[in-house]
C-alpha cells in the first residue's frame, strides 16, 4: 500500500506550523503598532476648515491671548469657539475685502455661525471640563501643543485614556502658575516652581484624579 | 516489498506482527538481550510493560509541567500585584491594594491553564507530532496497529544482508506471525 | 472491582477486531439512522432561531431581554451556570473515574467529554451575549491597551473569564488528545478523502510505545488537573453571586453547592445522552444497564449533596437572625416565584429519591425521565437563585417582579439546539465510544480470564 | 460543678482496679485527671475552654474514621479492605468521647455568650433564641451523642460476612453528615453567636476526614502494602484539597462582602499571635503535606508518609486551636490546662478502647493477626 503522505510531508508540516506561529506573532505586533499609531488615535489630524485660520499668525505673530477668542475657557466646561463677531472686532478694520475672509462676512450678514470642523474630539462617555483644567494650572499647551506654531489647527496629542491618565496620576510636571496658563513655550525649569508645590497651591486631591467617576459620569 | 531485498541500504527496518502483547514483550526482551537496541513497538492500546521491556523512561513531562505552572503562578501573582498595587493603585470596595485572596485565586487559575497547555504541547513535542509520514505506514498490515495487532520495528540500517535474514528468522522464532521489510 | 462486574460492562464476545469494526462503521458508513436526521433537523431549526435572535439582540440591544433593574443579570447568567454545570460531569467522568480506575468510564467517556466541550461553548456564549457589545470581550484580558487600565482583579467577573477560558482550553485539549488514537484507527480504515481527513487530524499517531507512554503521562496530568478545574470554574461562577452582599446570593456554601449542583445536572445529562445514543446507534451491549446504574448512583449522590445545601441555606438564613435573610426565604416560599421554588424541590429532592431503587436506575426509560426532570430542576434552581434574590432586596422602593421575554426563551432554546447540533455532527464524524479505552478494558478481561484459568480457584486477584 | 466532681472521681476510682496492669498509661491518666480536677477548681472557665478544644481536637478523629468506614462500605476498594482495622479501632473510642462531653453541659453559661440574660444580647442574637436556648441545645447534643455512639457500635461490631455491606451505611452517612454539621453549629459556631456561615459544617466534615487519614497513616503505614499507601495518600491529598477549597471559599466570600457579623470571625483569628498560629497551621496542615504528597514514588514509602502525617498532625493541632480558642477570652491558665485536657482525653480514649485495640493501634503490624483470631 502506498502511504498517504511522502517523507517530505514531515518537513512541510514543520514549515507550515512555524509559518502559522510567525503569522500570529506578526499579527500581534502589527495590531500593537497600529493601535497606537496616528491612524487609530488621530494625532496629527488637521481637517480643512471653512477659512484657513492660522493660529501661527494670530497667536505667534500678533500675540493675541487665547482667551481673547476662547472666552469661556476659564469659566465653562467648554472653551468655546468664538462667534463671528469676535473675528469682526478686527476684521471689520483689517483685510475687509480679503477673498479669504468672505465666509466670515457672509456669516455675519446671514446671522449664521461659521461651521468649523472640530479638531479635538473626545468620546461621548468622557466627561471633560475645560474650566477644571485651566483653573488648576494646566496650560493650554499641555493638551493643544504649540498652537503658536500651527498654521492649521492640528491635534498634537493622541487623546487616549492612557495619555489622560499619565497626567492624572502625576500632574506635577504639567502644572504651571496661574499667570502662565496661556503662555506658549513655558518650561518649568525656568520658573523653578516644583510640581508638588503647585499641587499644594492648587489644592489638587490626587486620589480623586484617578477615580473612574472623575471622567466617566 | 520482497523485490527490494537485494539492497540493504534502501531498508529502514524489519516489521514483525505479533498476536498479543505478551509475545511482543518477550520478543523485545530477548532481542535486547541479544544486543538489538533500535527497537520500536506498536500497540493498539497502552501497554505499560512495553516501555519497561524497551527500557524507555521519560520523566521530564511531569517536571516541566510542574515548573511551568509554578513559574506562571509566580509571574501572574507578580503581574496582578504590580498592576493593582503599583501601576494603578486604586482602592475598590475598601479592599487593601494588595488583596491576596483574589490575587492567589487568579494565579491558581492561570497555573492550571499553563499546566494544561504545557502538558498537551509537551506530549505533542515529545512524540514529534504532527508527523504524518512514518516508514511503517508503507506496510499494509500496519493498519492493524490501530486495531488488534502488535508490531515490532527493528532498525536494520547498519546491518548486512545476512544479518537481516537471521533477524527475520529470529523474529519468526519469537512468535511473529508475519515479518516484512520497511522502506525508509 | 470484581471480575463479574467488569463482565457486566462488556459483551462476552467482544474482541478488539469486532469492537473496531462496530465503532468505526458508525462513522465511516454513510447511512445514518432516521432518528439522527430528525434530530439534526430539529436542532438545526433551533440553531437558526439562536442565530436570528442573536442578530436581533446585537442590532437592537440587550433591552430585548427581560433583564432589568432590579434583576439585572437574569437569564444569561442563569444559562451560563446551567451549561457549565452540564459540562462538569463530562470532565469528571473522563478524569476522576480514570484516577480512581473505574472501568465503567470506558464506554461513556467519549460522548461525555464531547458533551462537556459543547456545553462549555454554550456556557461561554452567554456572558459574551450579555455584554451587548460582544466585540469588546477582550477588555477582560490584561493586554497593552491605550487606556492605561488593568482588569479589576478583585472582580469575580474577571475570574470567571479566566476560569471559563481555562476550562474550554482544557476540555478541548483533553478531548482531542483522547481522540488521537481513535482518529488513527479511522485513518487506517477509511478510504479516499476521508482517509486524508482523519490522517491530518490524527497527526501521524502510530501507537508506538513512546507515544503511549507520553499519552498516558499527559492523561494522568490532565486527570489530576480536572478536579481543581471543575471546582474552581463552578466555584468562581458561584462567587459572582456570593461575594456580593445581596441576601440570597451571599451564602458561604455557594461554591461547593454549585459544584454539587453542576455535577448533578451533568451526570443527569450524561445519563440522558447515554440512553438516547445507545438506542439511536444500537449500543445496548456496550452501554449496559450497569453503566446506567452507576450514572443513577452518581445522580443520587449529588442530588443528596444539593439537598444538604438547601437545608443549610434555609437553616442559616433563619439562624443568622437577620431579617433580610429570613425574608428571602419567606419570599421564595410564598412570593411571586414560589411555584418555581416548590417545583425545584419536587424535581431535585423528591423525585431523585426514586434513584435509591436499583430497578429505577437500571431502567433506561425511568432514568431518561429522571434525567430530564433533574435538568429542569437544576435550571429552576438557578432561576430562583438569580431572580428571587435580586427582585426584592434591601430597598422596598426597588422591588419588582421580572420575567423572561420571548427573546430570552428563543436564545435559551436556541442554545439547546446549538448544543444538540454540535453533538450530532460530532457523533457522525468521530467515534462516539473511545476505542482504545475499550481495547484496554477487553485486554484486562482477557488477562484476568487467563490468570483465572491458571491460578488456583479462590485466590483473590488484585489489580 | 459538684456533679462533675463526683462523676470524675468515681470514674477515676473505679478505673484504678483495671489499670494495675498498664502502669504508664494509668499513671498518666490519673495524673492528668487529677490536674484537670485541680483546673476545674482553680480556673473553671479556662478548664471548660481547654476541655472543649481538646474534645473537638480528639473526637473529630473517630468521627472522621466513621465516615471513612461507611464510605468504604459503600464504594469498596482495596484501600479500605486492608486498612479498615485502624479506622475501627479509632471509632471504638467514640463512646468515651460521648461521655467526656457531658461535663461541659454543666458549664454552658460559661462557654456560650448567648446564655447571657436576654436583655443584654444584641438583636441578631436575640433572634436566634428560637434555636440557641439551653433545653433545646442539651437535647440536641444528647441526640448527636446517641447517634454517634450507635454508629460507632455498629461500625466496630465484628463483620459477620465481608461480602455484603449493611444496608444502613448510606442512611448512616447522611445522618453522620447532618449530626456533624449541626454539632459544629451548636458547639463551635455559636461560641461567637453573631457569626454564621453555612459552609462551616462541610468544612468540619472535611477536617475530620483529613486529620484521621493523617493519623491512620501515621499509625499504620508500615503495615500496609505500597499500593495501599499510595491509595490512602491520594485519598488524603484529595480530601485535603477539598478542605482547602471549602476553607478558601468561606474566606473569599466573607472577605469580599466584608459584613460585620462575618468578618469579625476572621478578625478575631488574625489578632496578635493567632495570625501566626493560623499561618503556621496552614503551612503545616496544608502546604507542606500537599507538596510532600505530590511525587507518586514517595507516596509508596512508609518513612516519607509517616513524616508527612506527623507534620500534618501538628498542623491539625494548631489549626483546631486557631479555630476554637480565639472565640474565648482566655486567662493565662490556658497554657497549662490546654495541654492537660488534651493528655487527659487522649489517654482516656486509649484506655477506653482496651488492650487489644490499643496495641493494634500502637504496634499495628505485630498484633494484626492476633486480633483477627480474637474476633
Amino acid at each position: 500500500m502506498a502511504p498517504l503522505f511522502r517523507p517530505r510531508t514531515n518537513a512541510l508540516t514543520v514549515v507550515f506550523l512555524v509559518g502559522v506561529l510567525a503569522l500570529l506573532v506578526a499579527i500581534s505586533v502589527i495590531a500593537y503598532v497600529v493601535y497606537r499609531s496616528p491612524y487609530q488615535t488621530d494625532a496629527g489630524y488637521a481637517p480643512e476648515q471653512p477659512i484657513p485660520f492660522s493660529h501661527q499668525h494670530h497667536v505667534g505673530g500678533l500675540g493675541i491671548d487665547c482667551q481673547y477668542c476662547h472666552t469661556s475657557a476659564e469659566t465653562s466646561d467648554f472653551a468655546g469657539i468664538p462667534p463671528t463677531r469676535t473675528c469682526m472686532t478686527c476684521h471689520s478694520q483689517e483685510w475687509t475685502n480679503a477673498e479669504m475672509l468672505a465666509p466670515v462676512r457672509e456669516s455675519l450678514s446671514h446671522q449664521e455661525p461659521l461651521a468649523w470642523t472640530r479638531v479635538h474630539k473626545l468620546a461621548d462617555y468622557t466627561y471633560f471640563s475645560h474650566r477644571a483644567h485651566v483653573n488648576n494650572g494646566v496650560g493650554c499647551e499641555s493638551c493643544h501643543g504649540r498652537v503658536d506654531k500651527m498654521h492649521m489647527t492640528v491635534q498634537r496629542q493622541p487623546l487616549t485614556m492612557e495619555w489622560c491618565l499619565e497626567c492624572h496620576r502625576d500632574p506635577g510636571s504639567e502644572l504651571r502658575p496661574q499667570d502662565k496658563i496661556t503662555s506658549m513655550g513655558y518650561s518649568p525649569e525656568d520658573d523653578a516652581i516644583p510640581g508638588h508645590e503647585l499641587i499644594d497651591q492648587y489644592d489638587i486631591n490626587l486620589d480623586h484624579l484617578t477615580e473612574c467617576s472623575s471622567c466617566h459620569r | 516489498m520482497s523485490e527490494a531485498t537485494s539492497n540493504a541500504s534502501k531498508r529502514y527496518g524489519l516489521l514483525g506482527r505479533f498476536h498479543d502483547a505478551d509475545a511482543l514483550i518477550v520478543a523485545i526482551r530477548t532481542l535486547r538481550e541479544e544486543g538489538y537496541r533500535e527497537l520500536e513497538a506498536f500497540s493498539p492500546y497502552p501497554v505499560e510493560e512495553l516501555n519497561e521491556a524497551l527500557g524507555v523512561r521519560s520523566r521530564w513531562l511531569t517536571v516541566v509541567t510542574l515548573i511551568a505552572s509554578l513559574a506562571v503562578a509566580a509571574g501572574t501573582y507578580w503581574m496582578v500585584w504590580y498592576s493593582a498595587a503599583v501601576d494603578y493603585p486604586f482602592v475598590v470596595g475598601g479592599k487593601p491594594l494588595h488583596s491576596w485572596p483574589p490575587f492567589a485565586l487568579i494565579a491558581f487559575v492561570l497555573a492550571i491553564l499553563s499546566a494544561v497547555v504545557t502538558a498537551f504541547l509537551g506530549m505533542l513535542c515529545g512524540n514529534r507530532l504532527p508527523r504524518l509520514y512514518h516508514p511503517a505506514f508503507n506496510i499494509t498490515m500496519f493498519e492493524r496497529a490501530s486495531n488488534d495487532a502488535f508490531f515490532l520495528l527493528t532498525n536494520v540500517g547498519t546491518l548486512t544482508h545476512d544479518e537481516i535474514e537471521s533477524l527475520r528468522s529470529r523474529l519468526t522464532d519469537l512468535g511473529a506471525e508475519d515479518v516484512q521489510e520497511v522502506p525508509p | 472491582m470484581k471480575p463479574t462486574e467488569r463482565d457486566a460492562l462488556l459483551p462476552a464476545d467482544l474482541t478488539h477486531a469486532s469492537l473496531t469494526q462496530r465503532i468505526s462503521a458508525l462513522v465511516l458508513e454513510r447511512r445514518s439512522p432516521l432518528g439522527w436526521w430528525i434530530a439534526v433537523l430539529i436542532c438545526a431549526g433551533l440553531t437558526l432561531m439562536f442565530v436570528l435572535s442573536l442578530s436581533v439582540l446585537f442590532t437592537v440591544g440587550i433591552g430585548i431581554f427581560g433583564l432589568n433593574i432590579p434583576v439585572a443579570w437574569g437569564m444569561p447568567i442563569l444559562n451560563t451556570i446551567w451549561w457549565i454545570g452540564i459540562a462538569h460531569a463530562g470532565t469528571l467522568i473522563s478524569a476522576v473515574l480514570l484516577l480512581t480506575r473505574q472501568p465503567w468510564r470506558a464506554a461513556i467517556n467519549r460522548f461525555a467529554e464531547a458533551m462537556a466541550m459543547f456545553a462549555i461553548v454554550c456556557a461561554g456564549l452567554y456572558p459574551v451575549i450579555h455584554l451587548g457589545r460582544p466585540q469588546f470581550f477582550y477588555y477582560l484580558l490584561p493586554y497593552p491597551d491605550t487606556m492605561g487600565l488593568w482588569p479589576q482583579w478583585r472582580s469575580p467577573l474577571v475570574w470567571d473569564f479566566l476560569a471559563i477560558s481555562t476550562y474550554l482550553i482544557f476540555t478541548a485539549s483533553f478531548l482531542y488528545m483522547s481522540l488521537l488514537p481513535d482518529l488513527a484507527t479511522l485513518r487506517d480504515r477509511a478510504r479516499g478523502w476521508r482517509a486524508y481527513f482523519y490522517a491530518v487530524l490524527a497527526l501521524g499517531w502510530n501507537g508506538s510505545a513512546a507515544h503511549w507512554m507520553r499519552y498516558e503521562k499527559t492523561t494522568m496530568i490532565f486527570a489530576a488537573l480536572a478536579t481543581p478545574i471543575v471546582v474552581t470554574v463552578t466555584g468562581i461562577i458561584s462567587l459572582d453571586l456570593a461575594v456580593s452582599i445581596v441576601p440570597g446570593y451571599h451564602f458561604t456554601i455557594f461554591p461547593p453547592y454549585f459544584v454539587a449542583g453542576a455535577l448533578f445536572s451533568g451526570f443527569s445529562t450524561v445519563a440522558l445522552l447515554a440512553v438516547a445514543l445507545r438506542s439511536l446507534f444500537k449500543l445496548h451491549d456496550l452501554v449496559t444497564p450497569t453503566h446506567l446504574d452507576y450514572l443513577g448512583r452518581m445522580m443520587l449522590l449529588f442530588a443528596l449533596i444539593v439537598s444538604y445545601a438547601y437545608t443549610q441555606e434555609i437553616f442559616v438564613a433563619f439562624y443568622s437572625g437577620e431579617d433580610y435573610y429570613r425574608t428571602v426565604y419567606f419570599d421564595r416560599w410564598t412570593g411571586p416565584y414560589a411555584p418555581i421554588w416548590w417545583s425545584m424541590i419536587f424535581c431535585n429532592v423528591v423525585l431523585t429519591q426514586l434513584l435509591w431503587f436499583k430497578r429505577v436506575r437500571r431502567s433506561p426509560m425511568a432514568l431518561l425521565c429522571l434525567a430530564l426532570t433533574s435538568n429542569l430542576g437544576m435550571w429552576l434552581e438557578r432561576f430562583q437563585i438569580v431572580f428571587t434574590s435580586t427582585h426584592a432586596d434591601y430597598m422596598p422602593s426597588n422591588w419588582d417582579t421580572v420575567w423572561p421575554t420571548g427573546w430570552d426563551w428563543a436564545t435559551y432554546f436556541g442554545s439547546l439546539g446549538l448544543f444538540g447540533l454540535l453533538l450530532l455532527i460530532f457523533v457522525k464524524l468521530m467515534p462516539l465510544i473511545s476505542m482504545h479505552d475499550m481495547r484496554a478494558l477487553i485486554a484486562k478481561r482477557q488477562a484476568s480470564e487467563k490468570s483465572r484459568d491458571e491460578a488456583s480457584p479462590g485466590e483473590a486477584s488484585h489489580e | 460543678m459538684k456533679r462533675l466532681l463526683t462523676y470524675l472521681s468515681s470514674s477515676g476510682t473505679s478505673a484504678v482496679r483495671r489499670f494495675r496492669q498498664q502502669p504508664p498509661l494509668v499513671l498518666t491518666l490519673q495524673v492528668a485527671l487529677a490536674l484537670s480536677l485541680l483546673g476545674a477548681l482553680m480556673a473553671w472557665s479556662t478548664l471548660l475552654q481547654a476541655w472543649l478544644t481538646a474534645w473537638v481536637l480528639l473526637a473529630f478523629l473517630p468521627l472522621g474514621a466513621m465516615a471513612l468506614l461507611m464510605v468504604h462500605g459503600l464504594t469498596g476498594g482495596a484501600w479500605g479492605d486492608e486498612s479498615h482495622l485502624v479506622w475501627r479501632n479509632l471509632v471504638a473510642s467514640m463512646p468515651l468521647f460521648a461521655l467526656a462531653l457531658l461535663p461541659l453541659l454543666l458549664g454552658l453559661d460559661v462557654l456560650f455568650p448567648w446564655m447571657a440574660a436576654h436583655d443584654t444580647l444584641p438583636d441578631v442574637v436575640r433572634h436566634k433564641r428560637f434555636y440557641l436556648n439551653e433545653p433545646f441545645f442539651i437535647a440536641r447534643t444528647l441526640l448527636y451523642l446517641m447517634i454517634w455512639v450507635g454508629l460507632s457500635l455498629g461500625l466496630t461490631r465484628p463483620p459477620s460476612s465481608r461480602s455484603s455491606t449493611p444496608r444502613w451505611y448510606a442512611p448512616g452517612l447522611i445522618v453522620w453528615a447532618l449530626t456533624v454539621t449541626f454539632f459544629c453549629y451548636d458547639w463551635l459556631m455559636s461560641l461567637e453567636p453573631t457569626f454564621y456561615s453555612d459552609i462551616y459544617g462541610l468544612e468540619i466534615m472535611a477536617i475530620c476526614v483529613v486529620s484521621v487519614l493523617a493519623l491512620g497513616l501515621f499509625i499504620s503505614v508500615v503495615s500496609l502494602r505500597p499500593s495501599i499507601r499510595l491509595d490512602l495518600a491520594n485519598l488524603w491529598l484529595a480530601v485535603l484539597l477539598g478542605w482547602a477549597f471549602l476553607a478558601f471559599s468561606q474566606l473569599i466570600i466573607v472577605w469580599s462582602a466584608n459584613l460585620p457579623f462575618e468578618i469579625s470571625w476572621y478578625l478575631n483569628r488574625s489578632e496578635g499571635a493567632w495570625l501566626w498560629v493560623g499561618r503556621l497551621s496552614t503551612l503545616l496542615f496544608l502546604a507542606i503535606p500537599f507538596a510532600m504528597l505530590l511525587p507518586t514514588a514517595a507516596k509508596r514509602r512508609s518513612g516519607w508518609l509517616r513524616l508527612t502525617a506527623a507534620i500534618a498532625l501538628v498542623g491539625y493541632l494548631l489549626h483546631m486551636h486557631w479555630l476554637v480558642w480565639p472565640s474565648f477570652t482566655t486567662s493565662g491558665w490556658a497554657f497549662l490546662f490546654g495541654p492537660i485536657a488534651i493528655v487527659t482525653l487522649a489517654t482516656a480514649a486509649l484506655w477506653w478502647i482496651g488492650d487489644t485495640r490499643r496495641h493494634a493501634l500502637i504496634a499495628f503490624r505485630s498484633v494484626e493477626e492476633k486480633y483477627h483470631d480474637g474476633t
